[in-house]
Parts: structure tokens; C-alpha cells; sequence
């Protein structure tokens, strides 16, 4: 047992601690921090960057221009980056699409798009959800119907993040009603562009329009576009989950939150002191992050057993809970901080470059937003509820 | 005992749920809360036909209620519908203190609609009622007033403000506050939207008003300001409790109809469970708002504000948890009605302190 | 709305409070208050006491001899005898077995029995329970077969409370397995000196045996102890849950946990002051008396409801689940605020008149043993589940 | 960063695991809870002889361990037997004192299997390690010992005890406690069961003992009791966490072979997802005990003492109740496994310091 990094990895934490001090412009790492919008051009920015270090394609294997980083290397990366506040990476090019078609894909398709991906010729948006599916993802009715050398397809997807950069979909699609619900989905690759798609945004309860409804009318797509085989979509799409499940535990987000959280309610006086000396509020504080620290090392031995090469059992649905929960009670905690001032929400603050003052402390607002936002980590990305099925029944095996 | 609504407050309930119901639209919402007065007019004027704002008021002070189940019935309606209005800030806050200190002239206006604010909370007084640094400087004129106030809900929507400042003693002294009348026009005003919606205002004072303008007595403001805020934190938890329900019923038809896996998520047996403790607490919460307008007239009056505001922001925080996670992404969008309501309650934690700050209080008022 | 009580009830609150100041022995409210354990003749002593005064047959009618109060001075006994620290009456003949009887029974059996219930004649105990069965009454496998003119019952029942004191027991045995589960059950009244009858004591982890299995092995019992028809035992038996269900709340006895809880932690002292006034804990104080303030008040909702005759729905539902949790919590707080004197467990301690001196502070160790003991508050009476699922079917209507 | 044990651990944990399943039967334990001293001889024999005391010393000291995650694979074995046995006593506290001071010879003898006590806490202390009201007064023959001493686990298996005593300083006071080695036989005891098995004692003291006796420089034992405590508290954490394990064991068996409504509970799915959520604190506890145990050494150590035994008392508590809620009645039967288990792990919070006690604590050091 060594709680410790390595030597090796400690020198590799450097190196990304000195890349991020030379190469992150402040300009994003205050956004980030700020709580502010992030642009399209924001997230290219520094996708151009770290591609330019070879570093975008974090999950990727050298033979695709990736990092061939083991697990530890890519858990020291997200940590850092986050504590820089550096943007996230867009995933669904990158972390999801990417896997599935080294995997799975011809190699046209390889040779094709990992480049454009990496490159930033193509945003990629994700195409699963459909209303009415939620959690039961194989009840999807999104449809592709095969017409000489095309497919016609005609649906709605939803809760399509960030579609409304994307120029390119892709898509779980039903080509079959036979059999199984699982049966009879096929993956398809679709461009954005196509006459017939109409993207909408979603706008939730934070204000934001983070998210899309996709419509599909007669879209027409080349068969070439279809991923693996007709009707085997489900295998690709499980396979995409998995790998959508790397850094679930979100330690690196819990921790930058408590610190935040922590900065706030030392600023906020209450009762002629400072909102972290009252004992009720520090010892909720105190109470999560010591939770934290108990799953951030669930976290690492997690980690270190991929990275021994053992397969993850139910660790990931704990992670994802404990890691969601953990960060939902720091936004819980932020809000409260902020006091009153959690009730004035001004929209056009949040964008670079805005005129607008904020109202009472700069952290107030964001602080709100992301309460609000964030209910989301718990449903999204296979909900709470999905893991505690998974959880009980790996343990019950009933 | 008896928890039978008498048959006044029976027939007021049932009209104004039926008003509300019909008038109270996801649009108007949006529109007062995005408009430039924060005040959907229409309905207001609706409500004061009714006579709500005169239900504030007992009938020596010209209204036909001002008992705490009066409160209980009026706010649990609006809160049902979520509706924004300024009925707490006029009729409970500033008309609670006119009432108090004999202008019974505005009194009558307000219980005939007229809106007038309540201005008191500053940038830094967080919940503190006594924390007030804004001064009233004593000049021929009159009295000179600077300083600041903040979230001074429905501002934009009144020609006349209460504004509290200090003409003696430190800044959290209660001793040495004064109210002062104040014409909105003389007020600077950045005004804003607010979640759940509403609007409200930052305010600067940097103005002159006659002696007539002071409210009751100079520096003895601080009893008639926690009177009145007792009151409307009982309003508060009554709409609150309205919220809740409206929740409620939300929730439960999203079970009753939304299917996965063949079936509705309602036969989920842990969703059933978790639904069960969501509507334990919410009958909590009716007790508890039970429990403080029984005992606003009381000597246990601070004791109850305590209690209930801090279970009150226990269960919202439960119920609009809960009903977001039970509803999956379609409780996240602002298409849907969730939402709102959602937002509206977990705003009543930042108003008249919050769960943690008023279980400090009911602890100190326990050992006292 | 009205939250006072009327003069009459007030005059009936005096009342008992008058009764209680002259009549409820000292030695007895002394056993009450410290946890010491009561025996059959302390029991027995008390129901005198009460139905001297006619006052034991408090959910009976004037015509049986009853009190013929209604809820809401029922809940003015309950609450005034707690508050004094009487023994509780014992439920099963007077609670329980009593209005089955009012209801069902013939007039041979009511005129028969119900004197004897209150003049203590007869100590009743209940058979219901069986290994395995728990939750689903229904499934229960005791068996009564007719032979001329007896009954021969065989089977097994437990969770006997207090079984070790009774002469009778009721019991639900199956005397067909014909139809649904719930067919087939008949309510039958045996002599606990029948031949072939043994009882033995459960001890539970409190180290108390207050609770016993019955064995039957051919007990022969007279068919004429057949309350109501053969088969219908299931109404009854519903009929008996409804009735066992008053006072399901307990606020008095939450009330006075609540009282000597912050009796103890003002005597306990930690760093220099008492242990009330440390705010971590006096948080958990406040919080679960915050709780139960609105939870009597949901109590006085239901009693006021039914004292106008409204049937109650999934309130007492509702008030098991909350009342348990509250007594519950409090029974936890005073665990942990006798510290390190929760450890110490001597069971002689318990009895009347035992010589050994309390090891710490006289409250440590029945404190540790109510917590324990109580564990079962959420389990018995139709567990905290059983109640969710009752709760939710009825807003659900699924 | 590496979290499989050395193989030399990994055996140690074999070993323990299939002798102690083969010896620790609940009669057993029963037999040495109401027996004269406590001690299940035979098991602390056979302890011996697999070296478990020695496991809690470094190779200088003549043990073959002695770091942190030494403590927890022994610990967490010992919790998965729910055996309780005088190491945290003899070995961990005494041992650990006895190393640190140089008394070498007894140390060789406490690995050998001897059981020496350590008397610190006292009727008013609580959980503060300060606190020692019993005094030492120097006479000609030595030191003249009065006091008493509270809940000393296991004092009636041993010969000797490490007694703390005041010979300076106020009774909170860091400063001026002294510790002393006192036969057991000087001592008062009243001995008595505990809850979770084992026996313990209220000391009496008024006796003197040469100055032969004194362990260390007189006044200055606060840091030697202070770290022995800091180890202690790992080894309780690590065995709480055993504890834990064969309770989840015992409870997911129940859940798969209690059949209700006509089949196995475990299939209801508000039950599932209990036992979803009490398997992740069963990690988070894990996790805990590992941060712990791996910063034992470190200046990190006092925060994790209160973070982990801070974590461990509010799983405890949570794995406790729903292992017995999930059992329904026969969880509450002495004559079930469940019982003991609950019980012990109950107890853990009742000893060095309670969830709140190291929330407070852990704040406090946060803050420095």
C-alpha cells in the first residue's frame, strides 16, 4: 500500500503543472472560474492547444495520435487541469465517438474522422436520447430506412449538448422493429448540414441553452456512414458508455467547487463574522470534505486498478453517486453562502465582455446557476437511479 | 382545537384559487418578471378587487382578516399558482408598520392596491434585522439619507418606498432605527429580474425628506420592523407550503404517466418510498406553517418564526430536489412547469434567514 | 383553526392531571423515568389503579364499561399519563382483543371476557406473528383442524410481547388452504395453560426478553373459542390493526425522551461545558424538536379529524413513519451523549431494588439500551416500509 | 501510488482470516463477556502464536510491522470476527508508550502475549485526553497514586496497567500529566460487562508505587499518550470497518434468502437501493481507514484521526440501522449474528471520540 505517486508519475504532474502555467490563457482560466459562458471559439481555443502538445486525445493510443496515457497519467491530468481551471474537453468527439470507431469502425472511417476530430474540422454532437427514452435507451424509435444508398431517417432526438456547434450527429437509429428492443439499432454517422435536420435549443432551469432537441425529416445519409453492421448498434453503444464513464467521480470539479465554496464563506460575514466561522455552516463543510477525501481515494483505487488492468466491477455507479452527491451538497452549500443575493439573476453577466455590474458579489449569481445546473449530474449519464440498480444487483445477484 | 377553516376563509380560498388557476399563466409570469415593473397589473388589480390585501388587515385597521390564518390562506393560494406579487412587501411589511404607527390613510390606499415598498435589508446585513448602516442625517430640510439597500423586492412596481436608516447608534444596535417615507422617484433604483420570478432592486439613497416623512418615533423602529417581518416570514411559509404542493401534484401525475421499462415510473417501488418521504415532510410543513400563524399573536411568536422557517427550508430543499431527480431531464427545462415553482421555493431560503440561521435562532430563544 | 383546546378539554386535562398527582405511585413513575424494567405485578397495579377509576378501558364504549372518550380526550390521557411517567396500559386485551370482540364476538364471549380484560382476570397476548412470515400476515401457516368439538392447532407463532405474563392468547390460524391466503384464516382465543402449548424467551440485543415464540403441538381448543365465523379471520384481524394504531405517533413518549435527553446533555459536560451547549449538538437537538413540534401538530390534525368523524386515510401512515424516526433520532442523541459510559452494560442493574450502583452517570445505560431496543419502533406495528407503500399507493392510486 | 498489500500482509490477513473463522464462535465471545476476566485465553494464545502483537511493533522495536496499514489488516480481521481481545490495549496503547519510552524488555514480553492495560480516561473526561483529575504526589517511598479511572477495557485480563496521573498543571492542562506502571492487584476494580463483548473496568486508586514506576520524564506524557491514541483510533477505525464487512455479508445474505410476499426481499427495489447506499459508505469507510493508516507517520496525521473516525462514526451508525431495518425482528435477536456486530459497531463511536467530537476537531485543525 503507497497513497503516493510514483516518481515517474510525480514528474509527470510537473510537466502538466508547467504546460498549463505556459500555455492556458488566463483569459479562459478566469471564465471557467468566473462561472462565465464559454464560447464555441473558447472551447477551440484550447482544444487547438493542447492538440498543438499532442495531449487532446487523452484516451486515445499513440497509433491514432493520441497520448497512450495509462489511467493514473489520465487522472493526473484532469486534476490539474481542473484545479487550473482550465475548459473541459469536449467529449463526445474526443471521448466517445473516438473509441467506437477505432473499435468498431472500417478503416475509411478511422483514417477519416479521428484526424478531423483531433484537428478541430469537426464538432460532433451526440445523438442517444429520445423523449420519452430516458434511462430505457434501447426504447428509442428514431428511424432509418434503407433506400438504395441511403438511409432516410425521421425522429426527434434530445438533450443533445452543445448541438448547436455541432456539425456533425451521431446517432443511435432503428433500422429493424424485430426481436428485441436491443435488437435492430444501428449507429450512424450523420452530418449536420443535411437538409432536414432543424436543431432546437432546450432552455433549462439555469437560463442556459446548453442542450438541443434534434428533428430529423427525411434526412437522407450515406450508407458509408453506418458504424460496424446493420441492426449490431447496441454493442457500439454500450461500448461508447463505458468509456463516456472516465473521470465520473469528478474529484477534480468537488475539489476546485469546495475551495471556491470555502473562499466565499470566508468573504460573507454573518453575525459580525465570517460565514465559515459559524459552527452550523463549517460543520456541513467539514462534513463534505470529508466525504471528499474518502472518495477521492475510492477514486484512486479505482484508477490503479485499471491501470493494473482489472476491469471495473460497480466502483463506477459508487463513484458516480458519491462524486455527484459530494458536488451537488458544495453547490447546495455555495448558494446558501451567498445569502440573499442568490435571488437576483441578470443573464447577460455571465457573457465575456459584458457591461453588467454584477449584483452584490460577483460569486452570488453563478453560485445559483450552478445549484440549479447541476441538478443534472445526478440524472444525466445514466441516473442515480440506474446505479443503484447496477450497485445492488452486482452485489444481490437477484 | 379545531383545524376547519371558518366558512369566511373557506369561501376566500376557494375563490382566489379559482382566480388564480384561470389568471396565472407560465407567460404572465414571464412577462412581469421580464417587464419593466416586475408587476403583472392585471392580476393585481384582480386580487385587490377581491380584496387580498385588505385580508391583512384586522377590521379596526379598515381589512376583514389580519389573523395569522388569514395570512395562511391568501399566501398558500398564491403560492400554489406562483404567482409574484407584491402583497408581502405592501400589505404585510409596509403595511403592517403603517397600520402599527396610526397611517391609517395609506392603509386604506394599500387595501385599495396601492403598492408601497419596504426597503430595509442592506448589501452586507445578510439576515440581521438590526445590522442597518444606511444614516439619517438631521437637517433644516429635514432629514438627509445615504446609503444603500439591496433585493428590495417589487421596488420598480411602487411610487412610495418605507426606507429604514439609522439616527443613532452602531450598525447592528437595535436601539437608534428609524422609518422614513420616501417617494420612489427620489430613490436610485438598478432594477433586475429575479429566480422564481419577480423583480427587485439595488437601492441608493442620497436624498433629503421632511420631518413629516419619519414613521412613529426616531430610533425606535426596531420593534415595528421584526413585527412585521415575523408576519411576513409566515406569509412567506405559507406561500412556500403552496409551492410545495403545486410540486406535489406535478410529481405525482409525472409518475402516474410517464412510462419506462412498460410501465409507469410510479410502480418503481424505491421512487414509491422516496415519493412517501417527500410527502411526509410536506405535511410537515403544513403543521409547522399551522404552528406559526396559531402563534403570531403569541409570546411564543419568535419561537414558532424559528422553527418553522427552518423546517420550511428543510423540506423545500427536499421537495425541489426530489421532484427534479423523480421528473429526470424534462424537471431541468423551463418549458415545463416544474421549474418555476422549483426556483420560487428554493428562493424562500434567502429571504428572513435561511434553515441554519433561524435553527441558531430557536436554539438561542429555546435556553433564554 | 383553533390549536387550544376548549374549556371542557382543558377541565379534562385538569382532571387527569388531578388523578395522576394522587394516584400514580411514586415507585412506579420512578421505574418509568429510569429505565428500570417493570414486571407483571407493576402492570397490574397500574390497570387497577385505572379501572377503579374506570379509566382502563380507554378506546371502549360506556356500555362495556369503557370511557366512551373521544380522540381527542384519549390523546389528553395519553399525552398527561406519559408526561407522568405511568406505566403504559397494556394494548392486547384492552386495545386490541376488546373491540374485536365488541364487533365480532358472541354475547356469551363479550360478556365472558370483556369484564374479566378489566378487572385483570385475564392477561391477553397476541398471536399473530410467525417465523417467515413478517410483513405478509397473510402467508401464515398455524393450522387449526376441526375434531368434533375442538380445534387442534399446531404451528408456531412469535413476537409474543410479553407472552411470558399471559393465560390467553388470540391467535389467526389457518383452518383452510382454499382460495387466496388471505381466505382460510379464522380468530381463535386459547388458554395459554392448554396442554401442549410452550412459550420460550426471545432475548433481544437490549439483552431483554420481552418478547417470546409460542409452540403449539395438538392443542386442543373448544370451538366455542371461535370468535366470529371460520375463514373470516382476516377482517377481524384488519379490523384489530386499525384499533392498534392509536397513539401510533407517540409524542408523548417522544416528548419525554426529548425532555431527558437535554436533561442528560446539560449534565454531561465536554471541553468545559455542558454538552447542550455545544452547537454541533445542539443542532441535532433543536432539529428533531423542530420535527416533532410539527409532527404533534400533524398528531392534534388527525385526532381532530377523527373526533369529527372523518375515517383517517394515510395519515397514521404518515405519523408512524415521522414518530418513529423522531423517538428514534432522540433515543441516538442520548446514546451519544452519555459517551463513553454507553459501553458498560450490567443487567441487574435494571431490576427494582437491586444493590449495584450504576457504572457513570445513572442515565448511561438504559440509554444505550432504549436505543437498541427501540430499533424495533420502525419494524413493528407494519414496518416503515410497509407504511411508505401504503402511503404512496394511496396518492399514486398505481 | 499502489493499493494492493505486500505479500508478507496479504498472508498475515490468510492466516487471521481462517483461524479466526474457525475459533470466534459467539459462544466464545459470550463465555470471555461474562467470565471473570474478559479474555477469551485460548484466542489471545493462539493470536499470540501467529505473531499478531508482534505485527504491531517495527522490526527496532523486535515486532515485524508496526505501520499504519499493519494496524489495518489486523484490525479489520479482527472486526470481521467481532473477537474482542486486549491488542488495541496491550499492544497499541501500552505497547506503544512502553516502545517509545525504551522499555524494551516489556515490549518483547507484550509481543510474547502478556496483556498490560493502559487507565487514562476518567469518570469526568469524556473524550478529552487532557482531562486527568487523578494525582500523583511525590513521597519518600515514591509516588502516592489517587483517582479513578473509567471504562478501562480489559483491565481485568492483565497484571499491570499504565496508569496517567497528574503531577502538575490544571486538570485540563497538556502540561504535567505523568504516567506510571501500577500492578494490577494495587488497583481498585469493579468490573463489569460491555456492550459488543468484552469486559471492562472503574479503577480506584490510592496507592504508591516507587519511582521505578514513572514511564518517561514526569509532566511530559501528553505527546507519548496523544500518539498512542492517534494508533489506537486507526486500529478502532480499521476494526470498525471488519465489522462492517461481515455485517454487509450477513445482511445481503438475509436480503437473498428472506422470502416475503413470495420471493426473496432483496428483489424489492426500495431495498435495493438501501443497500446500494450503504455499500458506498462501506467504501467511503474503507477509503477512510486507508487515508488514515497511510498518514499515521505524517503531520497530516491528527486531521485524518478526525476525518476518519469522524466518516467511520456516521457510517456506522447508517450501516447499523439499515442492517437491522432490513432484517426486521430477527435483526433485533441476540441469538442471530447481526446483534453482536450491531452492537460492537455501535460501541466504536462511544470510544475515542464520537463523529461530532472529530467534526469539531477536524474544523479546528483545518482552520490552524
Amino acid at each position: 500500500m503507497d497513497l503516493n505517486y510514483t516518481d515517474d508519475q510525480k514528474a509527470f504532474r510537473d510537466e502538466v503543472r508547467a504546460f498549463l502555467a505556459d500555455h492556458l490563457p488566463q483569459r479562459l482560466s478566469d471564465k471557467v472560474k468566473g462561472g462565465k459562458r464559454l464560447t464555441k471559439a473558447d472551447y477551440e481555443e484550447w482544444h487547438a492547444i493542447l492538440n498543438a502538445k499532442g495531449w487532446l486525445g487523452v484516451t486515445w493510443p499513440k497509433e491514432h495520435d493520441g497520448t497512450g496515457w495509462d489511467a493514473v497519467e489520465r487522472h493526473i491530468f484532469e486534476e490539474e487541469t481542473t484545479a487550473a481551471g482550465a475548459p473541459r474537453i469536449v467529449p463526445f468527439g474526443l471521448n466517445m465517438l473516438g473509441p467506437v470507431l477505432m473499435k468498431f469502425g472500417s478503416d475509411a472511417q478511422k483514417d477519416h474522422y479521428l484526424p478531423r476530430i483531433l484537428n478541430g474540422d469537426d464538432w460532433w454532437c451526440q445523438g442517444y436520447s429520445e423523449p420519452g427514452a430516458g434511462s430505457d435507451l434501447a426504447s428509442l424509435r428514431c428511424e432509418a430506412v434503407r433506400d438504395g444508398e441511403h438511409y432516410i431517417v425521421n425522429g426527434q432526438k434530445t438533450w443533445t449538448t452543445l448541438g448547436q456547434y455541432a456539425n456533425k450527429i451521431f446517432c443511435l437509429v432503428r433500422t429493424s422493429k424485430e426481436g428485441k428492443p436491443q435488437q435492430g439499432i444501428s449507429f450512424l454517422l450523420i452530418d449536420m448540414d443535411s437538409p432536414g435536420i432543424e436543431v432546437r435549443p432546450i432552455v433549462l432551469i439555469d437560463g442556459e441553452a446548453e442542450v438541443n432537441e434534434v428533428w430529423f425529416k427525411d434526412v437522407r445519409v450515406p450508407v458509408e456512414n453506418l458504424v460496424g453492421e446493420e441492426n449490431a448498434g447496441w454493442t457500439y453503444a454500450k461500448y461508447l458508455l463505458t468509456h463516456e464513464r472516465t473521470n465520473i467521480a469528478g474529484v477534480g470539479f468537488a475539489r476546485a467547487g469546495l475551495s471556491a465554496l470555502k473562499r466565499i464563506a470566508g468573504e460573507q460575514m454573518q453575525g459580525g463574522q465570517p460565514l465559515i466561522a459559524n459552527p452550523f455552516f463549517a460543520a456541513k463543510v467539514a462534513q463534505v470534505e470529508i466525504d471528499l477525501m474518502a472518495m477521492a481515494t475510492t477514486n484512486l483505487r479505482t484508477i490503479a486498478a485499471a491501470a493494473a488492468g482489472q476491469a471495473p466491477g460497480a466502483e463506477s455507479s459508487m463513484l458516480k453517486i458519491k462524486g455527484t452527491v459530494i458536488r451537488q451538497e458544495i453547490n447546495a452549500l455555495t448558494r446558501q453562502a451567498v445569502g440573499p443575493y442568490a435571488a437576483p439573476f441578470v443573464s447577460e453577466i455571465l457573457d465575456e465582455g459584458s457591461n453588467a455590474e454584477p449584483v452584490g458579489p460577483e460569486a452570488a449569481m453563478p453560485a445559483t446557476q450552478a445549484y440549479f445546473n447541476n441538478r443534472k449530474l445526478s440524472i444525466y449519464g445514466g441516473s442515480n437511479e440506474v446505479q443503484r440498480q447496477i450497485i445492488s444487483k452486482a452485489i444481490l445477484e437477484l | 382545537m379545531n383545524f376547519q377553516l371558518t366558512e369566511e376563509r373557506q369561501m376566500l380560498q376557494d375563490g382566489l384559487r379559482r382566480y388564480l388557476s384561470d389568471t396565472v399563466t407560465p407567460e404572465a409570469i414571464a412577462a412581469a418578471t421580464d417587464g419593466a415593473t416586475g408587476l403583472d397589473a392585471e392580476l393585481w388589480a384582480g386580487l385587490t378587487e377581491m380584496g387580498v390585501p385588505g385580508a391583512m388587515f384586522t377590521e379596526e385597521q379598515g381589512g376583514f382578516g389580519g389573523a395569522g390564518f388569514d395570512l395562511m390562506v391568501v399566501f398558500e393560494e398564491l403560492g400554489r399558482a406562483g404567482a409574484p406579487v407584491p402583497l408581502i412587501e405592501s400589505a404585510v411589511l409596509a403595511g403592517g408598520i403603517l397600520a402599527e404607527v396610526g397611517h391609517m390613510d395609506l392603509v386604506e390606499e394599500i387595501i385599495g392596491g396601492r403598492i408601497i415598498g419596504f426597503a430595509h435589508g442592506e448589501p452586507a446585513s445578510r439576515y440581521d434585522l438590526a445590522h442597518v448602516q444606511t444614516r439619517a442625517e438631521k437637517t433644516d430640510a429635514g432629514w438627509h439619507l445615504t446609503g444603500a439597500k439591496a433585493v428590495v423586492q417589487h421596488a420598480p412596481a411602487t411610487d412610495t418606498v418605507i426606507v429604514s436608516a439609522r439616527t443613532g447608534g452602531d450598525v447592528t444596535d437595535q436601539d437608534g432605527i428609524s422609518l422614513f417615507l420616501v417617494p420612489t422617484a427620489e430613490l436610485h433604483m438598478r432594477d433586475y429580474p429575479l429566480n422564481g420570478g419577480g423583480r427587485a432592486a439595488e437601492i441608493t439613497l442620497d436624498t433629503v425628506v421632511p420631518d413629516s416623512a419619519v414613521l412613529g418615533e426616531t430610533g425606535a423602529a426596531y420593534p415595528l420592523i421584526a413585527a412585521a417581518n415575523a408576519r411576513a416570514t409566515a406569509a412567506q411559509c405559507a406561500e412556500a407550503l403552496g409551492l410545495m404542493e403545486t410540486i406535489k401534484h406535478l410529481t405525482v401525475d409525472y409518475l402516474r404517466q410517464r412510462k419506462q421499462f412498460g410501465q409507469p415510473i410510479g410502480k418503481f417501488q424505491a421512487l414509491q418510498h422516496r415519493m412517501a418521504d417527500v410527502l411526509i415532510e410536506i405535511e410537515q410543513a403544513r403543521s409547522a406553517v399551522i404552528n406559526l400563524c396559531g402563534h403570531l399573536d403569541t409570546d411564543d411568536c419568535d419561537m414558532h418564526v424559528s422553527a418553522t422557517k427552518n423546517l420550511i427550508g428543510r423540506a423545500a430543499r427536499l421537495v425541489v430536489e426530489e421532484s427534479i431527480q423523480m421528473h429526470g431531464g424534462i424537471g431541468m427545462t423551463q418549458e415545463y412547469a416544474l421549474g418555476h415553482f422549483a426556483k420560487r421555493l428554493t428562493m424562500v431560503d434567502h429571504r428572513f434567514g435561511d434553515a441554519d440561521y433561524h435553527l441558531e435562532r430557536f436554539i438561542r430563544l429555546a435556553a433564554a
